[in-house]
């Protein structure tokens, strides 16, 4: 017998594989049937809400829970902190749950609570551009530096030296289902409905601080409202959520409100940057130097900056970076940590560089390729030259600042990375003497299309319609699977599927040959079919009858070096847009992304990947940003109406370019959920600055910092 | 206030100055024309006062009419239609993502009109059609639906529900929409997976079909 | 496949604290260090599923492998 | 949100007795867009909400002698199609710039005239005036979207209603009815706004018990030119950051009267009498549109983060009345 090796088919021959095929959970999401964590509502379930700061720093000098429970309807009452021991430590933090039979009774006992409320206000510190505020105010700590090769000779040796300020605010993941989740209790054992990305990883979170075995806990989460990367544990109110349903003897559904959601359940860190870079003559950059500062929250971290200057390696660098503690909530992860910052610092100081050097900004970005990491130089300048004729940046470039009239158009380019590589991950899959099969693991879809592309896996393997394979995922009784973050989920499910199905069709395939006599070597299944080459053997029904009256029970594992994974991705993307000088309005006209990722299991849902992360990067790259007063200490814009995100007339129009060549092909499956979301920063404030001849130095690019830009002016 | 080209309301109102008085447009003698007409609707309606009732500030009886349905829900005044559907009735194709009228997850059907059922009081929904997105569904699977599938208008699919009921109404009311008019149309939705190309999309096939 | 242009070694650091937290955990648990895929610096206590530990402290890889915190657990 | 009586109310009158109730701690309930918000925040807490939706005589547009009545319950999307306000362009401009089908469908003329400020230490609690320990928060805090004009009382916040500015700019009078139904006024739009002077002054005149319940338009003539422009900063639902609504009586090409308001830059809608000065027997074009937007602003006092605005709102008024005109190309 040839071995048999786990492997992807020819390219040519896939039938569902690589086409654009439509989310197979869409219409439950589209018609509403589709049951969120906050949509479950169990018989006899409480609504809680929540008691929240609203000072930015302050102590609890006294607090009557009890107040609430002579409120009508409510059931249980949890209080979060030691009122001895806890601090407030940003506006938003939490200080008590209360759970009733309707949501409004629920508020009422928030009310009676806050009314017994006495606090000491300390001093609070949240002004995280300004250094030194920071320092004065000794909220400042330095977290280190770095340094390669002799910047100071390079520089001065150098043909153009430019030095300038860039940054990026804080915004908040702002996730449309909220943190939170549906408790109840059945005995000993707790049913969780958890909006979460990580299904099989928190259990044990629950479990371990409530004190009960990690196996009486089930976490559910069939859907998922958005996580970008900030839903991976139990989380307080999720502790709470259980505890008040232990106290009530009832269900308790506790999602965050609004403005607790944005202050409190995640953030992404700011970054601010004084940058000199330098060329030579011909445009290639010969140093960099820069130092950083902004923060995390009440870490007194910031952006990781370990990979800046980003993605690039020049031959001399130095890099330092302060960190500011502020009373405001906690970072998580968001969406490619910490790339998105790093991009937006980095590329704008470069293309300030090339408009410097005189440089068109594409000319300058194909010459620095060759300090590109990851080998990923040629990839770039094809992507670089697909993305150019999309856009028609060799046809609309201009120098900076050129055009008449009040609305001024330019174009602006940037590029970016990622690992993508495919993360752990066990499934079971079952294939009955039926026919037909399903699967199950401990994974989830948060709205990637993880349900759709594990079904085109097995379905392509089995030679089966869509129909034919059932997905189950979404429990952690099921199969330990990773926590979906870092676009290691696409290749985490595909790889393991692929080995589970194709271990057993190869099963199958034995007892097809058996009993027809025919070479198991020879056999494909394909239409429901199995085939001997061209000639037809059984049909699919056929073939699984010989495995006997009970199912056919695979695991798949993953990953594993066998090729049908790979990680390493890259991208590059150009926008054309224009500024109104008049109002500080940016308009985006065209948004090309142009990316590689390897083999694409679903064409439409790739793309829709990239398009949406294009919509991010339009987000807080124009409007969207925590705005703190340093008079409160407050996160004063925590709502829909002032947190400005872009509405569906607001993104002009948005082309998605796969670039999947033979050798993409040939990589296997790559993750794609994070990159494109990368560079839109850089790009646009690089067209901005294209358009109208001075740099915005901070995103976002709203009205006013454009406009203030425009009075300071100055040459970008 | 120091005059800044802008008179005081007190003064204004007092001397009866300002430039309300100059007669550039017409209609100078509208105040004696509006003044009779004031009187007369107060007049007419004098002749309809019928006692209204006054529900109490605390839970009661109400009959609405969802997805075709009658319904009967005893809750107080204060409660949003949002909340009845969710919390009440496990209708949960609307969801609660901003709760203050901006973001459009919320969005139902009242008499056939897209609103907010954040911002609209249950006992204010009472005598009107209520259409949520599982009522959509109701007579197989709607033409907005099947777009939305297509062209693959969901992500996460939290925002989703609101986006479809809001495109509903949409190309109900402006067969053949431009792009530039969905925009302007469906501003009042907000997704945050970034599904907007799927939706222009979807709304302009379904738009081109009248919403058929 | 190493992901990061680490140019700047860590310091060596003592044991973390048995009820440190971080995304990364979730995501490359069972692979070996070469194969690490993502990890981040979004750290929370398994205690008590906060940002900031039992003890009030802020909960981070460097400071919950300090040993003289009063809810260190090695 | 606390709890309140609620009453749906067929007729004016009626509507009027059930506000006068609880000493009029009581709360006008339209569309619902702004005032349930207030609500659920606990900024407004009345003893009794009236739902005045069901009111017919307050909806509509009516033809009277001298103008045009129209009803406060008539919906944004009904001023955008209505063919007896095709005379004045200025105020479907409005409708057309909330994009937002849920809110042009709910929406009312009359609540956007007394929508609340949008002012965000007002909406996190910190009274109309926003202050904390007796300082002013907009003063001292972040004013981005705040006040450049008639901002230097205790007042910081902007007048929040999009349709005031064209409609002053027209001429209209708002008619209140109550505090008994008797009780009728016809006001003029510009006199309605007051900027409040303490925390517990309103942001109209209307008094507890009064209800809004029609928009009284002057008739236009055919020499008549209006226009509003907003400057948005979201295509889509978004309050502007500022905005003017313009009236022109033009004798051909030339302005014989002008009336330019601004609104979203002081506590009420602005009425610049300096701007309407420099128009007065010019031409409009790119030049005397700018001067007027140049004049409007003149004498602005902006706050810590908000200068900006007085460009935008130089701009507001420069492409109003561009717009008014069928000047304004190559902007959105």
């Amino acid at each position: 017998m040839a071995e048999r090796k786990h492997a992807w088919g020819p390219r040519d021959q896939n039938v569902l594989i690589g086409k654009e095929i439509t989310r197979i959970d869409a219409l439950p999401k589209i018609v509403g049937s589709a049951k969120y964590s906050a949509d479950i509502n169990s018989k006899g379930t409480l609504f809680a809400k929540l008691v929240t700061c609203k000072h930015a720093h302050a102590k609890i000098k006294k607090i009557d829970i009890e107040a609430a429970k002579k409120v009508p309807g409510v059931k249980a009452v949890h209080l979060f902190k030691d009122i001895d021991e806890n601090e407030i430590k940003w506006d938003g933090d939490l200080i008590a749950a209360v759970a009733a039979e309707r949501a409004e009774q629920a508020a009422d006992g928030v009310k009676a609570i806050e009314a017994t409320i006495e606090y000491e206000v300390l001093e609070h510190f949240v002004d995280e551009e300004n250094l030194e505020a920071g320092k004065k105010a000794e909220r400042s700590k330095v977290l280190g530096s770095a340094s390669e090769g002799d910047v100071e000779a390079a520089i001065q040796g150098a043909k153009v030296v430019h030095k300038g300020y860039y940054g990026i605010q804080t915004i908040s993941h702002m996730c449309l289902e909220p943190h939170g989740s549906h408790c109840e209790w059945k005995g000993d054992d707790l049913d969780v409905h958890l909006s979460t990305q990580n299904v099989s990883g928190t259990a044990g979170q629950f479990a371990e601080p409530l004190g009960i075995d990690e196996a009486n806990v089930t976490i559910t989460g069939n859907y998922e409202g958005g996580g970008f990367g900030s839903k991976f544990q139990a989380d307080e109110w999720g502790l709470a959520a259980a505890k008040m349903a232990k106290e009530a003897g009832r269900p308790v559904r506790l999602m965050l409100d609004r403005a607790t959601e944005l202050k409190t359940a995640g953030t992404r860190p700011s970054g601010f940057v004084e940058v000199t870079v330098a060329a030579d003559a011909e445009g290639k950059v010969v140093a960099w130097e820069s130092h950083h500062w902004g923060t995390d929250g009440p870490g007194g971290g910031g952006v990781d900056v370990q990979q800046l200057p980003y993605p690039f390696k020049f031959p001399n660098f130095k890099r330092s970076q302060t960190g500011l503690e502020c009373n405001t909530g906690p970072n998580r992860a968001w969406r490619a940590p910490p790339h998105p910052q790093l991009c937006a610092m980095t590329q704008t100081a470069l293309d300030d560089l090339a408009a410097k050097l005189g440089m068109n900004s594409y000319d300058f970005f194909l010459k620095n390729l060759e300090f590109t990491l990851n080998d990923k130089a040629g990839t770039y300048a094809e992507e670089m030259a697909i993305a150019a004729k999309a856009i028609g940046w060799q046809e609309k470039w201009h120098p900076r600042g050129e055009g008449k009239g009040p609305v001024k158009r330019g174009l602006g380019m940037a590029l970016h990375r990622w690992g993508g590589g495919a993360g752990p991950c066990t499934c079971e899959v079952k294939v009955h003497p039926d026919g037909s099969v399903e699967t199950f693991l401990g994974s989830q879809d948060i709205g990637t299309g993880t349900r759709t592309i594990i079904s085109i896996v097995l379905a392509e393997t089995f030679g089966l319609p869509l129909s034919g394979v059932k997905v189950n995922l979404g429990s952690s009784k099921y199969p330990t699977s990773g926590a979906s973050g870092g676009s290691i989920t696409v290749g985490g499910v595909s790889g393991a599927h692929r080995r589970a199905a194709q271990d057993a069709l190869w099963t199958i395939f034995d007892k097809v040959a058996e009993k027809y006599k025919v070479e198991a070597d020879g056999l494909s299944a394909r239409e429901g079919k199995i085939f001997a080459g061209k000639k037809e053997v059984c049909s699919w029904k056929d073939a699984c009858r010989l495995i006997g009256p009970m199912p056919l029970v695979v695991k798949g594992e993953g990953p594993k070096k066998d090729g049908l994974t790979a990680d390493q991705v890259g991208g590059v993307q150009m926008v054309d847009l224009s500024v109104d000088t008049e109002t500080g309005n940016v308009r985006i006209h065209k948004f090309v992304c142009v990316q590689d990722c390897g083999l694409i299991l679903d064409e439409l849902t790739a793309k829709s990947q990239v398009l949406g992360a294009l919509i991010m990067g339009i987000a807080y790259s124009l409007s969207e940003e925590r705005i703190m007063d340093n008079k409160t200490g407050r996160y004063i814009n925590a709502d829909l109406k002032n947190y400005k995100l872009p509405r569906i007339g607001d993104v002009g129009e948005l082309v998605a370019i796969m670039h999947q060549p033979a050798s993409e092909y040939d990589r296997g499956v790559v993750g794609l959920g994070e990159p494109p979301v990368i560079a839109p920063g850089a790009a646009i404030s690089n067209a901005v600055a294209n358009a109208i001849g001075v740099r915005v130095p901070v995103l976002p690019l709203t009205p006013k910092r454009v406009l203030d830009a425009l009075k300071k002016g100055g040459n970008a | 206030m120091p005059d800044q080209g802008h008179p005081t309301r007190e003064d204004q109102i007092r001397s009866g100055s300002g430039f309300s008085r100059r007669d550039f447009l017409k209609g100078s003698g509208a105040a004696v024309a509006a003044t009779t007409l004031a009187q007369s609707v107060s007049e007419t309606e004098a002749a309809q006062q019928a006692g209204t009732k006054v529900a109490p500030a605390k839970a009661s009886a109400v009959k609405l009419d969802i997805n075709g349905k009658a319904v009967t829900v005893t809750v107080e005044p204060r409660v949003t239609l949002l909340d009845v559907l969710r919390d009440d009735l496990s209708l949960t194709g609307a969801k609660e993502v901003c709760d203050t009228a901006n973001c459009g997850a919320c969005t139902v059907l009242l008499d056939g009109k897209a609103v907010y059922a954040c911002s609209v009081l249950a006992h204010s929904a009472v005598g009107k059609k209520i259409m949520t997105a599982e009522g959509l569904a109701g007579q197989g699977v709607d033409a907005v639906a099947q777009c939305f599938v297509k062209h693959d208008a969901t992500q996460c699919g939290y925002c989703t529900p609101g986006f479809v009921v809001a495109t509903r109404a949409f190309v109900a009311a402006k067969p053949n929409a431009t792009v530039e008019d969905i925009g302007k149309g469906l501003g009042g939705n907000i997704c945050r997976c970034g599904t907007y190309a799927g939706v222009i999309a979807a709304a302009l096939e379904c738009s081109k079909k009248g919403g058929k | 496949m190493s992901d990061f242009n680490v140019l700047q070694p860590a310091p060596v650091l003592g044991e973390r604290c048995r009820s440190l937290r971080c995304k990364g955990m979730y995501l490359n648990y069972g692979l070996s260090e070469a194969d690490r895929v993502a990890g981040d610096g979004n750290f929370w206590c398994s205690r008590n599923q906060r940002a900031f530990g039992p003890d009030d402290q802020f909960v981070g890889d460097k400071e919950c492998r300090d040993a003289g915190r009063s809810c260190y657990e090695a | 949100m606390s709890s309140f009586e609620f009453a749906s109310p067929r007729t004016e009158a009626e509507a009027v007795e059930l506000l006068a109730a609880h000493d009029g701690q009581t709360a006008v309930l339209a569309g619902g867009t702004d005032l349930i918000s207030l609500l659920k925040a606990d900024i407004v807490t009345p003893q009794r909400v009236v739902d005045i939706t069901n009111i017919s005589s307050m909806k509509g547009v009516t033809s009277v002698t001298g103008g045009l009545l129209v009803g406060a319950l008539t919906t944004l999307d009904e001023i955008l199609v209505h063919p007896l306000l095709a005379g004045h362009p200025s105020l479907a401009h409005v409708a057309d710039g909330v994009h937002a089908i849920q809110i042009q469908s709910a929406g009312t003329l009359g609540g956007d005239l007394c929508h609340l400020p949008n002012c965000w230490y007002f909406r996190n609690g910190y009274g109309l005036l926003g202050t904390l320990n007796g300082e002013s928060l907009p003063a001292e805090g972040r004013s981005d979207f705040h006040a450049i004009l008639g901002n230097q009382g205790p007042a910081k916040f902007v007048s929040a209603s999009r349709f005031a500015p064209a409609l002053i700019a027209l001429g209209a009078k708002v008619r209140i009815v109550g505090p008994t139904p008797d009780q009728v006024t016809l006001l003029p739009i510009e006199y309605f706004y007051v900027t409040p002077k303490s925390s517990d002054q309103r942001v109209t005149v209307l008094t507890p018990g009064q209800l809004v319940t029609h928009v009284w338009l002057p008739e236009v003539s055919s020499t008549l030119a209006s226009a509003t422009y907003e400057v948005l900063q979201m295509e889509g639902l978004d309050y502007p950051l500022a905005s003017a609504g313009v009236a022109l009586e033009m004798n051909g090409r030339m302005v014989t009267e002008a009336r330019v308001v601004l609104g979203h830059v002081a506590p009420t809608p602005w009425v610049s009498h300096d701007a309407a000065e420099v128009l007065k027997g010019r031409s409009i074009d790119e030049a005397t549109a700018q001067a007027a937007g140049d004049a409007a602003v003149a004498r602005a006092t902006p706050l810590a983060h908000n200068e900006y605005k007085v460009q935008i709102a130089r701009t507001a008024v420069k492409r109003a009345l561009l717009r008014a005109v069928g000047q304004l190309e190559g902007v959105s």
